[in-house]
């Protein structure tokens, strides 16, 4: 089911002469990549916001008090965050269907 | 959170990258300096697959995709085509991976330089041409396995270094940079858009395939480049020197090297010749300091 | 105003009526006077144009598509060498549907090396997706760098304008320059199709497109070259209107009662005049077909003129090595669906700058008139053994 | 002609799967055609590879649309990848999953299959649960369902197609290949 | 030997084969497998060359040319892309003479970037002095690569072997790899025309030349391609005896009691005999007709196979903007000195990688036997409104 | 007579440069260094034009004419087609334009000293694209008319610096010399023969129309440049640098620039424009010099 | 249509002279037409240069063989170059040189003059005996035999062309068509 | 008159497949291009040979005595051995016919 940014394109009409994008990679939801998922524990968790910075997939936001949340619909489970989190809060765990 | 860099976002998430991959952090980064008053000129690299297949985009500014050796001329062209029809204050970036800056897109390069062009030009540095599966560069290190120079054959060419190729040609400002010291490298692209004339930064940039290791050993990677000393972090501006970080003590290049899997064949001797080649470069970069602040003095770098 | 420059000013000058804003080139033999001439204009302030002196003719087609898609009105000029080291960018300007205009001087190609015309240059674009204008006199040179802006913008396509080396480059005649006023009402400021300006959103141009809509886009190219046709036809007729001279897409020369027709381009287009001339006075019904464009193919066009003639000739100034002459394969294919189909001869004269005199004519013109062709290749004033 | 296609995701090896497996089919005596779905997908996206074998000459030169087989390398690919397109009515799916082929609740004129690749290629040391190398595993399940190719063989291509560990990699197609029972 | 190997492998085992010497290329998809299975096998020893790891395409054919002036049998390998960075020395080696072998996948020009195939980027060299072999297999495409050498070696033309990307590039099937042995039988080490020993003198190649005979080395060129029709025809018999497989220039299927006819190239010819053969089973006497050649344009063969035809049609992947498809027009071209001239549609399909399915072929199929033309291209599975 | 060169002539009289072509010694010179068993690889440039047309020629050594940008690339390939039909002996030299060398083809002389291709390239240096009639080069220096950078808007871009741009590509030998200093240019060509890998050397060469003068200055004005520092003669070995010639005073650099038409337009302030830029530059080279020899000492140079 | 040669040397400024001709006789109601001799001669290499003109529309766009005048800018050309080749029967040929026709022996069917052009310059400042500049001296003898110009038109284009000393240059043109009595 | 170096080519059986050169262009007597001729006088000379080393034109050989002399063939008259002489033996003197 094409999400949001979905840009529907039928035939030729639908397209612009030269090939110029018309919306975002935001359609490509890639959490569907992850094998592993990460899990974030607020628990020792400083906000130090290194997980953000390093997060190659923009999927990390912050909650209304100031923690890291994983957006599940783009993380592709990279494990960087959790790799780089100074204070171990962040663990990656299987993916299941 | 605290957030050691403008939290302004220009790239979407989406992007079909690798997992891990440390050029989309690179344009992330380099995006949150410029601001969106932005347009970027990319040439066939990674980063013209990751932005996203028609009629998508993932950078929240525009981008002109261009053959592979013409990023400069094709931005060089963008400038002095808004420039005719009075903006100036557009930054022009042209955004290239190191193959094709240092090999096929040299020239054109060379030639904005020369001309002094008003752009920033940013070389994103995965030492491969990732995009077409892992083949060799001028910028691969000595050393590496790539598709096209096989562990039994391993790279023996050591890696052009396009930092003193730009001071060589009177540029400007440039730099080097690397992902895993964001802060810095968002520091040096800020001072780069406020200086008219051309501009290069080379940023050392993460590829798990391409490096043969795991996603989530992307950033160490780097951060150990930069500790071992592979990767200096340094700007010459107007012919200055200035180093950036110094390690208080260089951690051994195997670290570094082991992390990936593209080193692993590498014999203790060989191990040997990189560390030889990473003080070597030490010495000839810190006497390039001394004798260019006793040259020009301490604040011309500034200035 | 009437000066007396040669074909190479007349480029120049044309770019400048045309209020051409970023010219991006790279001197080359022999059209290097293009550029010096531009140089001058621009230091002396008499055109407002940004003359990025790139590093290559690679890079100068790169920077005038930057140019083009940032919004600017783009121009260059090369010739041989220099038009196939940008071939890349050629397929690239015309894919990306941006209007950039070029003067190419046909010149052999090397090696061995040689300063001297022919069309094989040119010919070899052939499927770069460019508009192809191919040049008379200088008069015309000036007037179609005009129009080729004004139908290049339009239609989204690259244009190509192309002129004999020496034969047009180097030789000076009268040339009416026009009303720079007057070309602004003909040819407005150009409005941009792509936007780079961050202001107005974030597109990419160009993006990775897999096979579920670059055919499209092809078939869009394809719209837009038949489209060409038409607005070509259009626009020099209401330059026509304007400035008093037209050029047809294919022009006769005695050619409505002629029984023989031979098709002519560039220089030998006028050249091929006075040989009509002359093998009319001696009793032949000749008459010559001057072919302005080779893209868009002016089909119809070819077919008409061509019709209940009694034989015909193809004169190439150019060879497609394995085949033969591109305007003879061109022509025979465009008239193979003809009800009637006359004999067609192909010529081939002038490679490397040989040259192409009135007899020379006159003498395929006779070969037309008198036999029924035997090869696909009629060498024409070659040193055979 | 039975045509066959491999779910899997970049990195995973399953284009190269695709060609040892034609590989085996070839040396049983059939013609052989195997291809990726061609993209520029990275490390981790999800992927597509087909492979036709047929007795007679193989002349189709384009895509395949109407699979008679469907392997699934990994069961998180069904999320987002709808694997059971266009399978031949009577045709088959095999998933790699620990899950029972009903648990997967797919539905279609079309058998389903499942086993425990992952499970079974660990077991055999080859990767890890975060990035487990599951394509020869599956190789050896596509030879039992599909019945093209004669797991003998097929464990000598894997063998001499591994980059490492051949044995292991051989293993773990036999182990597949006795786990089904079709 | 037979191995199931793509067709990317299936050129560089034949480089192999044909004992390169000099291997000079740049990695682009869909052509990098083919270099990197060469740096394995120069790395292992298995094959004996000095492979230059260029920083352009534009550079490998550089060092092709100044490999092969200097003696060495030259081979590279590219697309698309970087076959069109190439272009100035594409008409370099040619003009030049020199026998450099080049493998071109088919791949779609940007922008928009793409890697999926059609025939732009080979089409558009047809004026270039290549000898141009389009391959239906991978067994094809190995032999192709030892007969373009000797060929290519025998009239002193460089040539070019074209395969479809991903259809052909990344399709696995079974080659029988030849004997090395036995080809070295069949193509001996290359003795060069050439010579840049100073021992044995001092000439320059290349050197300025005007008008007074540029044209007859021009005239020598397409003898030269004149000539490389006939060695083809008779290299590939004497590879008939010696490996048991030939490849016809035009090659019929079901062709000579054929009412209708279409004209076919790379594996389209090889899915269209499915179609040919569904056409039959419905009652159309149809015919396919594969094209091995576009330079030198097999003419006798193309006439021969069409005479006596109800019908014809020409499937074309790809696209002469402006005009119509490339091998369309060279085919009406040959035909139209041909006393009986039969009908011939002008199909369009496949561009930018879009499949052409045994339906597709059918269709066009269906097409030519049951309709007179009504345009010059018919676009085929396309997304039109 | 008394010869302080070889006298063996490698270049026939009859050649169709202009009277007074500075161009001509020096290729004159080179052949001269490097002997008859040497292949040339030349592209488009006056010596194109100069060797004589078809079917004639005036070097006595096997010259391979190859486009414009691709001296090196083509000088590559004839390398290694010697090479693996076993003839290791041959010198191959590019011998090529400034606008040749520093513009078009750049790139391809960059890969091939990143692959340390075993060849000498030279470029003769006449500040400007003379076969097509002088327009500029990246070598043009600043203040300079050309064809395309008119006297009311003279070229105000520096030369680019190609000697430091090889100094940056770590090339293991690279030198400047000047026509006027035949035997240090024949010095160098010979040192440059005995090393293996690639050697580049730029030769200033005077061109009496391109530099508005009369032929008979020629050579005075390529002294002229040597004597008040435009045209420093040095070498660069294995990174260390050495100055072959140090005038003892600066002649002042109006001396050079008033014998030649294409700087006469220059003001008093652009003449000290000129002044500073060679003392920066010689600043900068005696610094090299200097931090060279201290991190490599004295005799790496001769090694 | 008459049609007319010049001799010339590489840098001496041929080509400029033809055109500042084919200008001067435009302006005086022809049809005009002039072009180099298209090579790659170097400072100092012998060169040629046309002119064609015409009542009617020149529509010939090719070389001429057969010129009506012939034009030579340095006598010691005449060493090396065949400047008679093809001249028209009844047609000239102009010499700068201090001789008289009768001097220079020429022999063929047509008419000698000669005018002393390199002294004329130099007096009137243009150039030095090493390199004197007489193109534009020369183009005052050309309008008085061909009589294809207009020698105030002449003078007049001479003037707007010259880059420096344009009342020298034309008063060099000047006196050369006085000193010339065809 | 074509000299000794002249290379005769009347049709295209004549000329190579490529253009590879087959003579030297001794066949080019420059001596033609030259306004002025350089005399030179022994008198001072010292036989340095500074005026053979910067003769762009190979157009100075040696006499028997070691004395330098212009070959008029294809000397194009540019000066430079006259300008160069650190002796001023030679003299440029206007070219006649
Ligand atoms: C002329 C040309 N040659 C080759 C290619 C193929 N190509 C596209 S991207 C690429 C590699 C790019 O490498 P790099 O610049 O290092 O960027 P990365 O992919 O590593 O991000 C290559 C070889 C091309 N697009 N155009
Ligand atoms: C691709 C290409 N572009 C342009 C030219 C035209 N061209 C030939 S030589 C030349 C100038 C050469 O300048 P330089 O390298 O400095 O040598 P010089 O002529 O000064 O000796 C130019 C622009 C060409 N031959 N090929
Ligand atoms: S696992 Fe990777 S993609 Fe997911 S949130 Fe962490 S860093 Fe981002
Ligand atoms: S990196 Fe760790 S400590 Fe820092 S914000 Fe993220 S989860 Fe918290
Ligand atoms: S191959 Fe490397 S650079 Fe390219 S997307 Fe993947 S991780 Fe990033
Ligand atoms: S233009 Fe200059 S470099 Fe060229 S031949 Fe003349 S003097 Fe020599
Ligand atoms: S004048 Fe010039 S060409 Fe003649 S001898 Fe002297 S230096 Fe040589
Ligand atoms: S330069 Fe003068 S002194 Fe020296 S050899 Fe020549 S003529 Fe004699
Ligand atoms: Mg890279
Ligand atoms: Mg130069």
């Amino acid at each position: 089911m094409p999400n949001k940014h979905y840009v529907p394109l039928k035939n030729i009409d639908d397209i612009p002469t030269m090939a110029k994008t018309l919306g975002t990679m935001l359609v490509n939801e890639t959490g569907s990549w992850r094998n592993v998922r990460p899990i974030i524990s607020n628990e020792n968790c400083i906000q130090c916001g290194i997980c953000w910075k390093y997060c190659p997939d923009m999927a990390i936001t912050e909650d209304a008090e100031g923690f890291p949340v994983v957006n599940l619909t783009y993380c592709k489970g990279c494990g960087v965050c959790a790799a780089e989190c100074p204070k171990d809060c962040i663990e990656m765990v299987e993916e299941v269907r | 959170m605290k957030y050691s860099i403008p939290t302004e976002e220009y790239v979407t998430s989406g992007t079909v990258a690798c997992q891990g991959c440390g050029a989309v952090l690179a344009l992330r980064y380099a995006l949150k300096a410029l601001g969106p008053d932005t347009v970027l000129s990319v040439p066939a690299c990674c980063w013209s697959v990751i932005d996203g297949p028609f009629p998508y985009s993932s950078t929240l500014v525009p981008l002109f995709h261009t053959a592979f050796e013409t990023a400069a001329a094709a931005a060089s062209g963008i400038r002095n085509g808004f420039a005719i029809r009075g903006n100036d204050h557009t930054t022009v970036m042209a955004w290239a991976g190191d193959g094709g800056t240092v090999d096929i897109g040299i020239q054109a390069l060379s030639g904005a330089v020369e001309r002094d062009e008003d752009i920033i030009y940013v070389c994103y540095d995965n030492e491969a041409y990732m995009n077409t599966g892992i083949q060799r560069s001028g910028s691969t290190p000595w050393g590496a396995w790539t598709t096209t120079t096989p562990v039994r054959h391993f790279k023996k060419e050591e890696k052009k270094d396009m930092v003193e190729i730009m001071v060589a040609h009177g540029i400007r400002y440039t730099a080097t940079a690397c992902v895993s010291h964001a802060e810095d490298f968002v520091k040096k692209m800020k001072k780069a858009k406020d200086i008219r004339g051309t501009k290069y930064i080379q940023v050392f940039a993460s590829c798990p395939p391409g490096w043969k290791m795991q996603s989530d050993d992307s950033i160490k990677a780097l951060r150990l480049g930069v500790q071992t000393g592979i990767v200096p972090l340094y700007e010459v501006e107007n012919g200055v020197y200035k180093i950036n970080y110094r390690p208080k003590e260089f951690k051994p290049v195997e670290e570094y090297l082991k992390l990936q899997g593209r080193f692993r064949h590498l014999k203790p001797e060989d191990v040997e010749h990189v560390t030889r080649w990473r003080d070597r470069r030490w010495k000839l970069l810190e006497a390039k300091v001394a004798m260019t602040r006793e040259l020009y003095g301490a604040d011309a770098a500034e200035g | 105003m009437k000066k007396v420059i040669t074909g190479n000013h007349a480029v120049s000058y044309g770019s400048m009526l045309a209020r051409a804003e970023v010219v991006a080139a790279y001197p080359i033999t022999p059209q290097t006077q293009i550029v010096e001439k531009i140089s001058e204009l621009c230091a002396d302030g008499v055109m407002d144009a940004k003359f990025i002196k790139v590093e290559s003719e690679h890079s100068a087609m790169a920077a005038c598509i930057g140019a083009s898609a940032a919004g600017a009105r783009a121009f260059t000029a090369t010739s041989a060498q220099g038009l196939a080291l940008m071939d890349e960018m050629l397929h690239w300007a015309a894919h990306a549907r941006l209007p950039v205009v070029l003067a190419n001087i046909n010149r052999s190609m090397a090696p061995p090396w040689t300063i001297w015309t022919d069309q094989n240059d040119t010919i070899s674009r052939r499927d770069a997706g460019w508009i192809q204008f191919y040049c008379e006199s200088n008069q015309e040179v000036t007037d179609s760098v005009i129009q080729a802006f004004k139908v290049a913008e339009q239609v989204e396509l690259p244009a190509m304008l192309v002129l004999d080396s020496f034969y047009l480059s180097h030789t000076s005649e009268p040339v009416d320059l026009a009303d720079i006023a007057l070309v602004d009402k003909y040819l407005p400021k150009y409005q941009a199709k792509h936007d780079l300006d961050p202001a107005k959103g974030h597109p990419a141009y160009g993006a990775l497109c897999n096979d579920e809509w670059y055919f499209e886009l092809q078939i869009k190219m394809q719209w837009a070259m038949e489209k060409a046709l038409d607005v070509i036809i259009a626009e020099d007729a209401l330059f026509g209107e304007m400035f008093g001279r037209s050029y047809p897409v294919v022009e006769g020369y005695r050619a409505d009662d002629a029984e023989y027709l031979v098709f002519v381009s560039s220089t030998i287009a006028s050249t091929a005049k006075d040989a009509v001339d002359r093998a009319r006075a001696e009793g032949i019904k000749a008459g010559s077909a001057k072919v302005r464009l080779l893209r868009p193919f002016p089909k119809p066009q070819i077919k008409a003129i061509a019709r209940g003639k009694k034989r015909l000739g193809v004169i190439d100034r150019n060879l497609s090595y394995g085949s033969e002459g591109a305007f003879f394969t061109e022509i025979k294919s465009c008239l193979y669906s003809e009800p009637e189909r006359p004999e067609v001869h192909g010529f081939i004269a002038g490679l490397g700058g040989r040259d192409v005199t009135v007899d020379t004519v006159y003498e395929m013109i006779k070969i037309t008139a008198s036999r029924s062709p035997e090869t696909d290749i009629n060498w024409q004033g070659a040193k055979l053994a | 002609m039975i045509e066959i296609r491999f779910h899997g995701r970049g990195g995973q090896g399953a284009a190269s799967g695709c060609t040892v497996f034609a590989d085996a089919a070839f040396r049983g005596g059939k013609r052989v055609q195997a291809f990726p779905m061609f993209g520029v997908e990275r490390r981790g996206a999800p992927v597509a590879s087909f492979v036709r074998i047929s007795d007679a000459d193989i002349r189709a030169r384009h895509n395949i649309y109407t699979p008679d087989h469907v392997i699934v390398l990994s069961e998180t690919l069904m999320d987002t990848v709808d694997c059971t397109d266009g399978i031949k009515p009577g045709g088959t799916i095999t998933v790699n999953t620990a899950k029972s082929p009903e648990e997967l609740g797919l539905k279609g004129d079309f058998k389903v299959y499942t086993v425990d690749a992952t499970r079974i290629s660990i077991e055999h040391g080859l990767g890890s649960i975060t990035s487990p190398i599951v394509n020869t595993a599956m190789l050896g399940a596509a030879a039992k369902v599909t019945g093209q190719a004669d797991i003998e063989l097929l464990m000598q291509c894997i063998r001499e197609a591994a980059p490492s560990k051949p044995e292991q990699n051989a293993a773990a197609a036999k182990d597949t290949f006795d786990a089904i029972t079709p």
